[in-house]
């Protein structure tokens, strides 16, 4: 039984712009979403030349998903998002030699080289550094939105969870919470089909787990992740109703994981036809064609923007590469905040 | 200044901050209309609103994610737990996102998590625990467990006001047994020093919660002079007043009210060994429950518990060793 | 939006039988629900009288939920019931005098004078010991069914929780896997308005919980829980349901607390019109009027099982009192099992 | 006989189990299809099928809940954590339901929990802990944590075979990096007994998991007669051995990976200064990682974790005091 909306796919120009969305923000999307998967295609590369300790994780085929929800997020809302959404912090604009430190567990890193992979935010731009636990960060979330809500300020939080983790109690005390106090809250679960190896039929036994958000007594959507636009129109509906005092949503993006797990995981259990059929639908792809059809996209602006890609993507590694090693003098410095810390801009 | 009880000096300090600093709100399980279980936030909704006093669902999870959600957007929360045992519901949320987002993050988490704690009331195995030893583990977590009710007061506001997160055990056993004069105008006790309750020369006895009051009973039944450590704050823990206590006297007895095996008195035993080896006269000495969970019946539950006589039978065995 | 299943009230005679009640089962069902207040009335005159220490709590007005469950329980089906739920070891047959040691500390309640209240069973008779937090043992009873799926066993387990507790991860997380799973556990929500001091609309904001059954793939029940007949047939059809490999069934039974929490605590936040109408729905008047009407009950029978009940109390009451202290020589024993503990009859 | 790597060992004596015991059975996330995230259980989902290898939601209590409900019913699982770090998410269950319901209701809950714990590989912050001293102070939990093969093996077979939870941490950086030789039979290892992994005369090194090996490096490297002693069992832990050890070498050094304030080796440091104090001939002395999460940078997580020169550094120091 489907009980949460299943969206429609993305318009013409003219319904884009009516969501608020300009040509340069079209072509911006686009290039965010380059280079979300150029980011995470460049780490692939350091991993392999062994310069990545540990893990590592990508988003490939998240890339719609993450960039159209970030492009639908307030400058002043937050978010919390997941080792799939690379493009949620490219769109907030974290810059990608600092994921690169990140990645290689250096000094200017956002986490200093304390944590690695996409374990790091940039509070400043109002992000929350994700925990591997999944999905603590989801009842955080709310409690952002808690605190806009108690100061009345029109601001949104967006939590992220996978769909696999959406088995975890975290999950269910934070909806359930967002739903009884109807806080301006936007739940996204990023439904990639697999949780590590496992089916999403052996993860839940709903249709929709969009549909579970009637059990919070708020709004269910199931939207393609493939279609950066029509994401990006679920999710601005969903925040604005949210800001407007309208209570949480949750939406639900189809997509598949087109990779492993992690870099060590050849996915053997994922039936390749799978991987053809969406690869097919592939939202880089899918957003350049509607770009050339509706958007008058030409030869010209790709080469332009596959140059700015590039060029960003090749400086920002070399400033990464020279990042140093951090410090081991640091060890056991900022285990207790210092009232200082508190003075940043993220704490109003 | 005033005659309060322990529980009065926790509301008072908590109504206070409320007042002053519009960022502090509480959130728990029946803080508001009923006032908490223990009725510490008493009349705090009708004066605050019930958006400052958040009666929250049965959700120990989504009491602290809200919390550290809205401390990481500058408000100043201060969590109840219903009893502390159920703070086992939030240990994920505690040691994975509270303790570890500064560090990893450089995001501060300030809030406060009230704990009604320990037993001697046939609470049982759920309703007694002194979960702050498995607190005192976690780097990045402030553990403080004041005894009386000056120390409540100051206690609290400083947690309020430290930039991380504090878990804050108040000893049930205390809230309406023990009073003392609380000043009235704000004031804070600082988080990680120890204060000494009562002086003496022979043994040294490091204690903290309910057990300082145990401590001083006992104290009073032995020839020895005794000088009993009221440790304050658990993680961090004063470890320069202990040694300074512990060179005076040359002899340590820890004394604490959870379980034996891994209990904070554990680390304190053993820094002071460490630390002090050529200045002990005598080994260190622990009473502490044994190794089981709470019992009910008061019978059990009073053999279980450290009494005024383990302590005065582990006092003279440390003095006349 | 409701999606839950709401159940019809109980029928005639003629219906009950046919859900295989005869009349012998019939005036047993109100005899134990009798049986079930007195020992809690009896209870908190202990109490009052100072012989009952910590605290004390009744499910007074569940008399009928707690029953109607049990009773539809095969012999060697198995439950987790909670402290409202003292008519399920009634029904299960633990002793009352027992229950009297228990709730006084004696050496010969269920848990030896360890714990008190209702937090104790008998795993003999297929139940096993609640602990106070809540729902933890959900996700055990769905363990259960586990045992009995993976033995291809024609058992079912029973998991109660409360409407406050639904909003912990537990429930969730429990009622996930059995979904996932189609395994042989019937859940019960005794949806009696209040945890503690707070109401339904500040734990849940959907309309019945019974409707989370639909995001987790199986059925929801609501049911009026004073109306033990209606009870027992959806307990019944579930139980049989999931004995024939159909999944699990959530069942919501409405009830009003008619106390407060605890003794302690006088219940001055639930209007007293609340009270009064609920007051009129007492399950136990309820039952008699019914087997008045339906069942043929005569004065007679009433005065015969009410004599028998009085007499039961008088005599529980009496052994009870006379159960020895526990030994504090005994209070580090039984902290770890020993390889003997495992051969109890509910290990097999 | 032969040889095979800890986890090979550890994969053996699982499977060993359940080929004879129809009870074990195994669950935990993608440790069917994928046989675990380290591949432990390969294979077995072939053997066993589905119902006896259960790939579970991502849900750690609904894991460890269905394992205590099966365990009541008479069946033994084994269920895996992915990570020992995500444990935290099971704590509730294991603290509040499986450590107590023995002691409480009488029913025992035989379950093991396979942990794959510990640090060295840049895991960051949560793939790397080392959580057993959190449930070292759980009356009614055990916690074993092996070092060789031969005791991985032994060690799971007797933890299956235990009437109790127990809890199996098996350290990630000896699973491919440590061989051994294992016998083929069935065998078991006693939980709370200590194994002298290196006989010696002037220092008493206690220690357990990896570390073992690197206080073998560091026993090496310096001029003193070391003599190891390797735990096995956390808890109970064998007081016994340690104490005959020390009154040996009059010496303790205790060494763990996990973080210093609250870590196990408090427990023993303690222990043994009390017990053992006339014996000791320097103060008990311990190396541990600081109070800090785990550092993910291999710069970082190196000066976190207890290096051999750390251990030679302390040993020397201990040796000439
Ligand atoms: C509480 C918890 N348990 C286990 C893990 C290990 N783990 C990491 S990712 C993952 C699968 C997550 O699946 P899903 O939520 O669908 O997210 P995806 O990786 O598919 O984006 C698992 C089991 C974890 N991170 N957190
Ligand atoms: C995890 C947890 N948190 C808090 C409590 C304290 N507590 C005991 S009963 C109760 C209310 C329970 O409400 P509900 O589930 O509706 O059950 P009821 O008591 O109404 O039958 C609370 C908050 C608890 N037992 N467990
Ligand atoms: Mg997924
Ligand atoms: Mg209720």
């Amino acid at each position: 039984m489907a009980i949460a909306r299943v969206a429609e796919p993305s318009g013409s120009l003219q319904d884009v712009k009516e969501w608020g969305l300009d040509r340069e923000d079209l072509l911006q999307i686009y290039r965010n979403m380059l280079i979300t998967r150029g980011v995470e295609e460049r780490g692939h590369i350091l991993y392999r030349q062994g310069k990545i300790p540990g893990s590592f994780y990508t988003g490939r085929g998240n890339e719609a998903a993450s960039v159209g929800v970030a492009t639908a997020m307030g400058p002043d809302d937050v978010g919390t998002p997941l080792h799939r959404d690379m493009g949620v912090h490219i769109t907030r604009g974290v810059e990608p030699w600092r994921i690169f430190a990140q990645y290689m567990g250096r000094a200017d890193g956002p986490t200093q080289g304390r944590d690695g992979n996409v374990h790091m935010a940039d509070a400043r731009l109002g992000l929350l550094a994700m925990v591997s636990h999944l999905p603590a960060m989801l009842p955080v979330a709310v409690g952002c939105a808690l605190a806009f809500r108690i100061r009345e300020e029109r601001r949104v939080a967006i939590g992220w969870s996978g769909e696999g983790a959406m088995a975890r109690g975290d999950a269910h005390e934070g909806m359930n919470f967002a739903g009884v106090r109807r806080l301006p809250v936007v739940f996204i679960c990023d439904n990639n089909q697999w949780a590590y190896s496992t089916p999403t039929h052996l993860e839940y036994a709903v249709e929709h787990l969009a549909d579970r958000a009637a059990s919070y007594g708020f709004e269910g959507v199931v939207v393609d992740g493939t279609d950066v636009l029509a994401v990006y129109r679920e999710a601005k509906r969903a925040i604005e109703k949210a800001r407007d005092g309208g209570g949480p949503t949750l939406i639900e993006c189809q997509t598949l994981r087109m990779e492993g797990h992690a870099v060590h995981d050849d996915a053997f259990y994922v039936p390749k036809e799978l991987f053809e059929r969406w690869a097919e639908r592939d939202p880089i792809e899918r957003m350049r064609n509607w770009l050339r059809g509706n958007a008058e996209m030409t030869d010209e602006d790709e080469e332009q923007i596959a140059a700015h890609v590039k060029k960003l993507l090749n400086e920002s590694l070399q400033r990464a590469e020279e990042s140093p090693q951090p410090d081991p003098a640091t060890l056991t410095d900022g285990v207790y905040a210092a009232p200082e810390d508190l003075d940043t801009p993220h704490h109003k | 200044m005033a005659e309060k009880t322990y529980l009065q000096a926790i509301s008072d300090g908590l109504r206070q901050e409320m007042r002053r600093d519009p960022r502090v709100f509480v959130i728990g399980e029946d803080v508001g209309v009923y006032g908490g279980a223990f009725k510490v936030t008493l009349g705090f909704q009708e004066e605050f609103g019930s958006w400052r006093v958040i009666d929250a669902p049965l959700s120990e999870t989504a009491i602290m994610g809200g919390a550290t959600g809205a401390a990481m957007m500058g408000m100043r929360p201060v969590a109840e737990m219903q009893f502390a045992d159920f703070v086992s519901c939030a240990w994920d949320h505690l040691v994975t996102v509270a303790a570890k987002q500064r560090w990893r993050a450089g995001t501060p988490v300030p809030f406060v998590l009230r704990l009604p704690s320990g037993g001697g009331f046939s609470g049982g195995p759920f309703h007694s625990q002194n979960p702050e030893s498995s607190f005192a583990h976690i780097p990045g977590l402030k553990c403080v467990c004041p005894a009386t009710p000056e120390d409540a007061k100051g206690l609290i506001v400083s947690a309020i006001e430290d930039p991380g997160p504090v878990l804050f055990f108040e000893h049930k056993h205390l809230y309406r047994r023990i009073k003392g004069e609380v000043p009235d105008e704000r004031y804070t006790t600082p988080i990680g020093k120890a204060r000494i309750h009562q002086e003496g020369d022979d043994v040294s006895v490091i204690t903290w919660g309910a057990m300082v009051y145990t401590a001083e009973e006992a104290a009073k039944q032995v020839d020895a002079s005794v000088e009993i450590v009221d440790l304050r704050t658990i993680l961090p823990w004063d470890k320069a007043a202990v040694l300074e206590s512990v060179r005076k006297t040359s002899k340590l007895l820890v004394l604490h009210e959870d379980t034996h095996t891994g209990g904070f008195g554990a680390e304190i035993a053993a820094t002071i060994a460490e630390e002090a080896f050529e200045d002990l006269d005598a080994p260190p000495k622990r009473v502490t429950a044994p190794d089981t969970p709470v019992h009910f019946a008061p019978v059990l539950e009073g053999a279980f518990l450290p009494q005024v006589s383990d302590v005065v039978a582990a006092l003279r065995e440390v003095a006349e060793y």
